[in-house]
């Protein structure tokens, strides 16, 4: 529980300094609560008893910190991104501490929500992550796309929230518990709960963003101000991939055909359909959206098999994927703020005069592509080599076949930035230290973690497979 | 006659319930009225729970507890989204959803 | 067994690898002369461990039990295929290696010093010497090659120097396209060669000379019963060797490339084109003579026949040609037919194999005599600056000692006694007439105009009527016509030779002596060859256009070389060219090309068509996600209801 | 320090050193001396080899050493070469160190040329230096895709869409192959957690026929496009033709050879039943390759792409000897990757060279260059000799091994086979000559005026590497043929 009271006491100590701050001096809680965040990351990484509490509503295992903790280096590393945009938006809004409440108030949500043991805690968990969201998507007042994305996201979250609601009642009707061990003992081969299951996996897979429930996804995150579509398309994905996976494997394990089929069937369209439409796109937002939505597709891949490495491997890869899609979005984040510019045409000739962050950008992409040396490879590598040992090959080929489709766009971004050229390329970009601070850790995230195979294998001891 | 009233009729009611709010959220073009469908969908959802909870397991009072947190945070939802549709309303002055589509494709 | 006493002799090639690299690395460093003087002084070396070699294996320790030996007196691994199959790189001696010996280096010592002076005033003189020391080196290895394959390989090395001299006026288009024709055709030939090389080795296990040409050994056996369109898979191999021997021995129909190959220097052609390489397919066929004779006679049939056609292909053509260079060329390719022919028609044990032993000694006549006959041409190019015969004439008082020379060439090439033609070409065709009379009345027939264009060539050269020069003709200098006089005298005496005493298939010697019921009769039709030739052109006459003139389009067409290069050009380059290659081209860049291009259009195109469902309607997103739960319901249920 | 991980190491402290350089002369002096020193190492290992062979070390493989990387999957990055492995590392080294030599006056944005092009080469050291899969796999990607950014940049032409399209058919390649690596892995062992990606043990498995059935097309095939096979060769005529000419060399003497390699040592060695299954329909697309690379390199006038068509060719013999499966033809194969890697390393330099003198690439723009540049002309024609097949060259010593060994089968689909490919001897004759005649020979065209000037110092030194290699191994095959000979053992016995 120490995680969630953290934040909690993290965003009350943001409100507060927010409320005591003047107009003038609104920006100095930029550095404060990074570091608070920073200390309360730090905390996180501290060794912590594991259990139940609540009668198992609530329970904490070395997984979920190890999650947990990950999800901290992301916020930490998307509040250092953020912190130049807030500065240069404070006309915008001022409300610094409103930013970091909501964010660390939804985080807290996610970590509800992976720690959740009942049906109450997981639909408290994923309403209190999305709907702070939801308010943070529309913040910008002065774009009308920011707010066209908040109606998008609230209304579409709320019917698919309204779904997963009517499932779990339906699961309540014909269990009598809402708690995942009771659920999971008398779950079985009825309609009824087969029914419900579908509902349940459709309000997540709705915020996974996996096809068809995904339609969403792209425009939110082109109207968000970036920081939060990088929260939306890494922390709030990651924990909800999470989630599924508990559903997955501890409550609704008693129908694995039913299951595979339909994992494998949303895998293939998720890939899919993601990469075709990220293939035209031109704005850089929109185009790591749908990269973001194909990438999912082949987190399933991991799921499908069921088994404990499968799983790990599930888990390692959304630990590269938040340092490279971080990396990615830093980027697109910096360059956005410094110039305004999110189209690819805009990114022709970068490495003139901005080497660095091409380098960075290349290296993240290069990672969400699976390319080695860079951490993508492994994690990538490692969803397919759990999938083949399952005996998935044809699902594997799709997956690969996809995997080069996607290296296409992902080249265009590269090809933009290295071999285009035009006259005006973006000027050189002073990032300030967070900025850079923040590509740094991206970068040597996506660097070193394949090196170290001990990473994963640490994973792997910490999970479980299929029951 | 009222305690003739058997489960029966209540979900035949919650999911005539559901259904209609579906339906509503995709055919009304107005941004509160899809928010109005929402609700129904989600008292939907309360009537399951309270009526599953009185007629199989009265013993304990779980859905009870769920329906009030459903309408608990429902409220949320419905303010920020309130909220949002009004800031919305400031920047392109129509609630129609249709007109909701700068972004695509 | 390697017989050590002769291990000396793997210095003859080496010293003129060394030769090469030494002059063609330094080349540019060193004074043309200076090239020039260590090519020759290498070629000496050989020259003189050539001799002796052929001293001490003929008359000193060659012979054991009144046969000759074959010796191999080098032997190292060069490339291993499998335990048994191996290309080893050796030296083998007997009595053909042996004389193929002393012609290569003695033609090759009497070119290098003969272009001291020819080739003094041309650039590339340090390029042409390292290239002629490139050739004599590959040349040399090749006869004394232990195994096929090592044949094959300075085979295709001697291809190459020949390609490279035929070259050496690069900056000539004519020049560079004679040099590529003389490669690929000869380059053709030889894949016939390698497939046959590899048919047989893949029925006799082995490469090595020794065991293939042993008459008892299981070699010959091997391969003979498996048949392959009738023929036996032995006849097979053999014939597609033959190929290869055909093509470097410009046998019809492979002969096109040899007449173009004289836009190399004069010597060059005198060297490679006449005495040494273009007879390597004679020698081929004779070094596996055993087993041709005993696998595979058909294919000796054949071979016969296809040398005496050739000879008397490349005899009319020769009667029609006026470039001096290519009368001579044609008469090369006539000359090597005769040979072929003689082995065509050889037997193998004792007088039986005067055929073979008639081919060889013809071939070691002819290496002299046509040596000679090129060299003296090279002398009158030298003096008037043309090829063209009817713009020379009545040379012979500017050019005595090349005059002399030049007869004495003509004279053993017609057959005349008693210079060495006469000997050779006499026991070609006894050996024709014992096997088979159709053969022996054509080679007759050749006989006879081999004396009609060679003496056509030297009254045309020296007599008839004297031109405009340019300048005034005048003798070569000393260099040249030493070299031409040493090879006239080898011209005239080396019929003397008795060469079945040392050269027979079975390698152990027999008595042969002329046969006058044949002899006479050839010295008449080449008297009549020759007086025919001092009638037309020994004084400038009209009668020789009106003969040609009223054979029509016959003359025309052996004129035109009976259109065998047309021919080949229409292969080339429509077939190959324009039917082939072009439009392979073109399916590649087009049909693959494009299936790969195609593939990338249909995705961005299926990504274009499916953009609709993005269409930022938050009701159509609601809608799909809907419907989509719903057919997920629906096939699930399904799935569990049955 | 294994012996081995220095030749990674080598690399990457010159990419590092780079990075810290700041002038064109300390880049490429550091790019020369990093690359310079991994030949000479890769000669001491070659010296370190036949030290350890000959005190009778009979291990397939030496130098063995395990880093044990991801325990859960059971990957262990496993070193250890063998002849066949070892033989291609010098080939690399050289390769890179001359293609390092060409690219002396490179002149846009150096320092990213140079990292970019020892990356690419990491990536091959470590491909020919590993005996796992998940390694191999590893390098293998690693090495493709430095060629994109390297085509991109520095290329010419249309290098955009060449670079793609080289970048997604390999990769696209590179999908078939990890499903077929995949699969090996799965069924490695029939005890789940045993599986391995370690190629010995994987070769000691007995993966049922049916299996490999499925699995050997996937491998062959995916190694097989970086081979060039017939039809999905069409990235290298584009590829090979904007690429700057140091990343031709790589791409075509070196990455090209991956893809045997990998055919040989994985498709082949760890799926021999279904090898000898379907090798006849890839002895059909490779015999077919063969022809048609020699058939289209004719009607070429680009010199690149008459290059890379004969490169079709000649990796075509490379395939189709691995699939003649016995040691002769298997011993071709790798002496073909050698020798071709040398030349046509060796022609890309003499056309990148060429190039910048002449502008073009035309051949029918240009005629007589030996005239003036009579250094690089017997340097092109050395290299187009070699590449006919030329006796005392390299090309001769390979061709006769595959020949000789595809016609020990004694049935008439593989003889006839072997006789077309045979017949590519004298095509290849015909286009080698004619660029020989057209380029090099004739008159020189006075109309264009040729920057005059021979080969600089680097550019000599860069071929005379090539061609002695060429010569050496033409000249002297046996102690190379020996060695391989030797290390192919374990091959043809599992494909007996």
């Amino acid at each position: 529980m120490r995680h969630e009271l953290m934040l909690v006491a993290v965003g009350v100590i943001v409100l507060i300094m927010d409320l005591m701050t003047s107009a003038e001096t609104k920006h100095r809680i930029i550095p404060v609560a990074i570091v608070l965040f920073l200390v309360n990351t730090i905390i996180g990484f501290l060794p912590i008893e594991t259990g139940k509490i609540f009668g198992g509503m609530y329970n904490t295992d070395d997984i979920t910190i190890l999650m947990k903790n990950a999800m901290n280096i992301g916020v930490f590393i998307i509040f250092l991104q953020s912190a130049e945009w807030l500065r240069r938006h404070e006309d915008r809004f001022n409300s610094h501490g409103a930013y970091f409440f909501i964010i660390v108030a939804s985080l807290a949500g996610m970590d509800y929500l992976i720690s959740s043991g009942d049906f109450l805690m997981f639909f408290i968990g994923t309403e209190l992550a999305t709907i702070p969201i939801a308010a943070l998507v529309a913040i910008e007042k002065a774009r009308s796309k920011s707010a066209e994305a908040g109606v998008k996201l609230i209304l579409s979250a709320a019917l698919s929230s309204g779904i997963t609601l009517f499932g779990i009642s339906l699961i309540y009707g014909t269990t009598g518990s809402i708690y995942f061990a009771e659920v999971s003992k008398a779950f079985g081969n009825n309609s009824l709960q087969i029914l419900a299951f579908i509902f349940i996996f459709a309000g997540v897979a709705f915020k996974i963003s996996i096809v068809p429930f995904h339609l969403w996804t792209a425009d939110v995150y082109e109207g968000a101000p970036i920081s939060i579509t990088s929260y939306l398309s890494v922390i709030s994905k990651a924990s909800a991939i999470f989630i599924l996976v508990i559903l997955l494997y501890k409550v609704f394990y008693a129908i694995p055909d039913i299951r595979n089929n339909i994992l494998y069937a949303t895998s293939v369209l998720t890939m899919t359909i993601g990469n075709l439409f990220a293939i035209r796109q031109q704005n850089m937002k929109r185009f790591l959206a749908f990269s973001s939505i194909a990438q999912a597709g082949f987190v399933f891949l991991g799921i499908i098999g069921g088994t404990q490495i499968g799983f790990a491997a599930v888990v390692y890869f959304l630990l590269i994927y938040v340092f490279s899609n971080l990396g990615a979005f830093g980027v697109v984040a910096a360059i956005s703020c410094a110039t305004g510019k999110e189209n690819m045409d805009d990114y022709n000739g970068l490495y003139k005069n901005n080497p660095k962050m091409s380098l960075v950008m290349m290296l993240s992409l290069f990672s969400l592509a699976g390319i080695p040396p860079v951490a993508g490879f492994f994690g990538k590598f490692f969803l397919f080599t759990s999938a083949a040992k399952e005996g998935y090959f044809i699902l594997v080929l799709i997956a690969v076949v996809n995997v080069t489709i996607s290296l296409y766009y992902y080249l265009l971004v590269i090809k933009a930035m290295f071999i285009n050229e035009q006259e005006n390329p973006i000027e050189r970009i002073d990032n300030d230290i967070y900025t850079k601070l923040g590509l740094a850790i991206c970068a040597a995230g996506i660097l070193a973690i394949g090196f170290f195979g001990s990473i994963f294998d640490f994973i792997n001891s910490k999970t479980f497979g299929a029951m | 006659m009222i305690d003739k009233i058997g489960i029966e009729q209540f979900m035949i009611l919650s999911t005539l319930m559901f259904f209609i709010g579906v339906y509503g959220f995709l055919v009304r073009k107005n941004l509160i009225t899809m928010l109005m469908s929402v609700e129904l969908i989600l008292n939907a959802v309360n009537i399951n729970f309270v009526a599953f909870n009185k007629f199989y397991y009265p013993q304990n009072l779980q859905g009870h507890f769920f329906a009030m947190f459903v309408i608990a945070i429902a409220a949320t939802e419905v303010a920020v989204a309130i909220a949002i549709i009004i800031s919305l309303y400031r920047k392109i002055r129509t609630i129609d959803v249709e007109e909701v589509d700068e972004m695509k494709y | 067994m390697i017989t050590e006493s002769y291990s000396y002799t793997v210095a003859i090639p080496l010293v003129l690898f060394f030769s090469f690299l030494l002059i063609g690395l330094a080349g540019g460093k060193l004074k043309p002369i200076v090239s020039g003087v260590f090519g020759t002084f290498f070629l000496l070396v050989s020259t003189v461990l050539s001799y002796y070699t052929a001293y001490s294996y003929f008359f000193v320790d060659g012979k054991l039990n009144g046969a000759y030996q074959k010796l191999i007196a080098y032997d190292s691994l060069w490339l291993t295929f499998t335990d048994k199959l191996q290309i080893h790189m050796g030296v083998l001696l007997d009595p053909i290696s042996v004389v193929m010996l002393v012609v290569i280096t003695t033609v090759s010592l009497m070119v290098h010093i003969y272009s001291l002076s020819y080739m003094k005033d041309e650039t590339g003189f340090s390029r042409y010497y390292s290239f002629l020391s490139l050739f004599t080196f590959s040349m040399l290895g090749l006869v004394m090659a232990s195994n096929i394959f090592q044949i094959y390989i300075f085979w295709e090395l001697v291809g190459l120097s020949s390609y490279l001299l035929i070259g050496h006026y690069y900056e000539r288009p004519s020049a560079v396209a004679a040099s590529k024709k003389a490669f690929i055709v000869t380059r053709f030939a030889d894949m016939g060669f390698l497939v046959g090389i590899l048919l047989l080795s893949s029925f006799t296990g082995t490469f090595d000379f020794l065991k293939l040409t042993d008459p008892n050994g299981s070699a010959l056996t091997q391969g003979s019963a498996i048949s392959f369109l009738g023929l036996s898979v032995m006849t097979w191999s053999l014939l597609l060797i033959f190929t290869g021997a055909a093509g470097k021995s410009a046998m019809f129909p492979l002969h096109i490339w040899l007449p173009d190959a004289m836009e190399g220097p004069t010597p060059v052609s005198a060297l490679i084109h006449a005495a040494t390489m273009v007879v390597a397919g004679v020698y081929l066929v004779a070094r596996l003579f055993t087993i041709y004779v005993f696998a595979a006679p058909d294919a000796l049939i054949f071979i016969g026949y296809i040398g005496t056609f050739t000879s008397l292909f490349a005899a009319v053509i020769a009667c029609t040609q006026t470039d001096i260079k290519r009368v001579l060329a044609f008469s090369t390719i006539s000359q090597i037919g005769l040979m072929m022919g003689g082995l065509g028609v050889s037997g193998y044990a004792g007088a039986e194999g005067l055929g073979y032993t008639a081919s060889m000694f013809h071939l070691f006549t002819h290496a002299m005599f046509k040596a000679l006959l090129f060299l003296c041409a090279g002398a009158v190019i030298h003096a008037v600056h043309t090829n063209e015969l009817w713009e020379m004439g009545g040379l012979k008082k500017f050019l005595p000692v090349t005059n002399i020379a030049f007869l004495i060439g003509c004279l053993a090439i017609a057959g005349i006694p008693p210079l060495s033609g006469f000997f050779s070409k006499d026991e070609i065709l006894t050996a024709a007439y014992e096997k088979d009379k159709i053969l022996f009345y054509v080679q007759f027939l050749v006989a006879g105009m081999t004396a009609f264009y060679m003496f056509r060539l030297y009254f045309g050269i020296f007599w008839n009527k004297e031109r405009d020069y340019h300048s005034k003709p005048h003798e070569a200098p000393f260099t040249m016509l030493f070299s031409l006089i040493f090879l006239s005298i080898a011209a005239a005496v080396s019929g003397f030779i008795p060469f079945s005493e040392f050269v027979t298939p079975d390698l152990k010697p027999f008595e042969s002596h002329i046969h006058w019921s044949i002899a006479i009769p050839a010295i008449a039709i080449a008297v009549i060859g020759v007086t025919l030739a001092s009638v037309l052109y020994r004084k400038d006459s009209d009668l020789p256009d009106k003969i040609s003139i009223s054979l029509g389009g016959l003359y025309k067409a052996a004129h035109r070389k009976f259109y065998i290069d047309e021919i080949y050009m229409f292969i080339t380059k429509n077939v190959i060219f324009n039917y082939i290659s072009a439009p392979i081209a073109w399916f590649d860049r087009n049909i693959i090309d494009n299936t790969m291009n195609g593939i990338a259009a249909i995705t961005n195109f299926i990504s274009v068509k499916i953009r609709g469902f993005q269409s930022g309607q938050l009701q159509q997103y609601a809608y799909v996600m809907v419907s989509g739960l719903i057919i997920i319901v629906l096939v699930a249920l399904y799935f569990m209801n049955n | 320090m294994n012996s081995l991980l220095w030749l990674l190491a080598i690399p990457l402290v010159t990419v590092f050193v780079l990075m810290f350089c700041n002038d064109r002369r300390q880049y490429r002096l550091s790019a020369a001396f990093g690359m310079g020193l991994q030949l000479i190492y890769s000669f001491y290992l070659v010296f370190r080899y036949t030290a350890e062979r000959s005190s009778g070390n009979t291990e397939q493989m030496v130098f063995m050493h395990e880093y044990r990387w991801f325990e859960s999957f059971n990957i262990i990055f496993t070193t250890g070469i063998d002849a066949i492995s070892l033989s291609l590392i010098v080939l690399t080294a050289i390769v890179t160190f001359t293609g390092i030599l060409v690219s002396w006056n490179t002149e846009k944005l150096p320092k990213e040329f140079f990292i970019s092009l020892i990356v690419l080469a990491t990536g091959v050291f470590g491909f020919f230096m590993t005996i796992d899969l998940f390694t191999m796999f590893l390098f293998y990607e690693l090495a493709v895709i430095p060629m994109y950014i390297l085509i991109g940049i520095w290329g010419s032409g249309k290098k955009e869409y060449a670079a793609m399209k080289l970048t997604l058919m390999l990769m696209g390649a590179s999908a078939l192959l990890l499903v077929g690596i995949l699969g090996l892995y799965t069924f490695s062992s029939p005890d789940a957690n045993l599986l391995s990606f370690n190629i010995l043990d994987i070769a000691n498995a007995n993966i049922p026929v049916d299996t490999q059935r499925f699995f050997f097309p996937m491998v062959f095939i995916g190694f097989g496009v970086l081979g060039a096979l017939f039809p999905l060769h069409t990235w290298s005529p584009d590829g090979h033709s904007s690429a700057p000419t140091a990343v031709s060399m790589l791409h075509a003497g070196v990455l090209m050879k991956m893809g045997g390699y990998g055919c040989l040592r994985v498709a082949m060695y760890l799926l021999p039943e279904a090898a000898k299954e379907l090798a006849w329909i890839f002895i059909i697309l490779t015999t077919i390759s063969i022809v048609y690379g020699a058939f289209g390199a004719i009607a070429q006038k680009d010199l690149k792409y008459i290059n890379a068509y004969s490169s079709v060719s000649h990796c075509g013999l490379v395939l189709f000897a691995i699939l003649m499966m016995n040691q002769t033809a298997l011993n071709g194969s790798v002496l073909q990757m050698i020798s071709h890697g040398l030349m046509t390393a060796l022609f890309f330099a003499l056309i990148g060279m060429i190039y910048e003198r002449t502008h073009t690439r035309d051949i029918r723009l240009m005629g007589g260059l030996m005239k003036i540049m009579p250094f690089l002309g017997v340097c092109y024609m050395i290299a187009g000799f070699a590449s006919l097949g030329l006796p005392g060259l390299s090309g001769f010593v390979a061709e006769i091994n595959v020949f000789v060994g595809a016609f020990m089968h004694p049935d008439s689909f593989h003889r006839v086979a072997t006789v077309i490919a045979v017949s590519s001897i004298v095509i290849t004759a015909v286009y080698i000559l004619r660029v020989v005649g057209k380029l090099l020979l004739g008159p020189l065209d006075e109309e264009h005026a040729y920057e005059t000037g021979d080969a600089r110092w680097n550019e000599r030194w860069a071929n005379v590497i090539l061609i002695v290699s060429i010569a050496a191994i033409g000249i002297a095959p046996f102690w190379l043929s020996d060695a391989l000979i030797k290390s192919l053992q374990p091959i043809i016995q599992k494909l007996q």
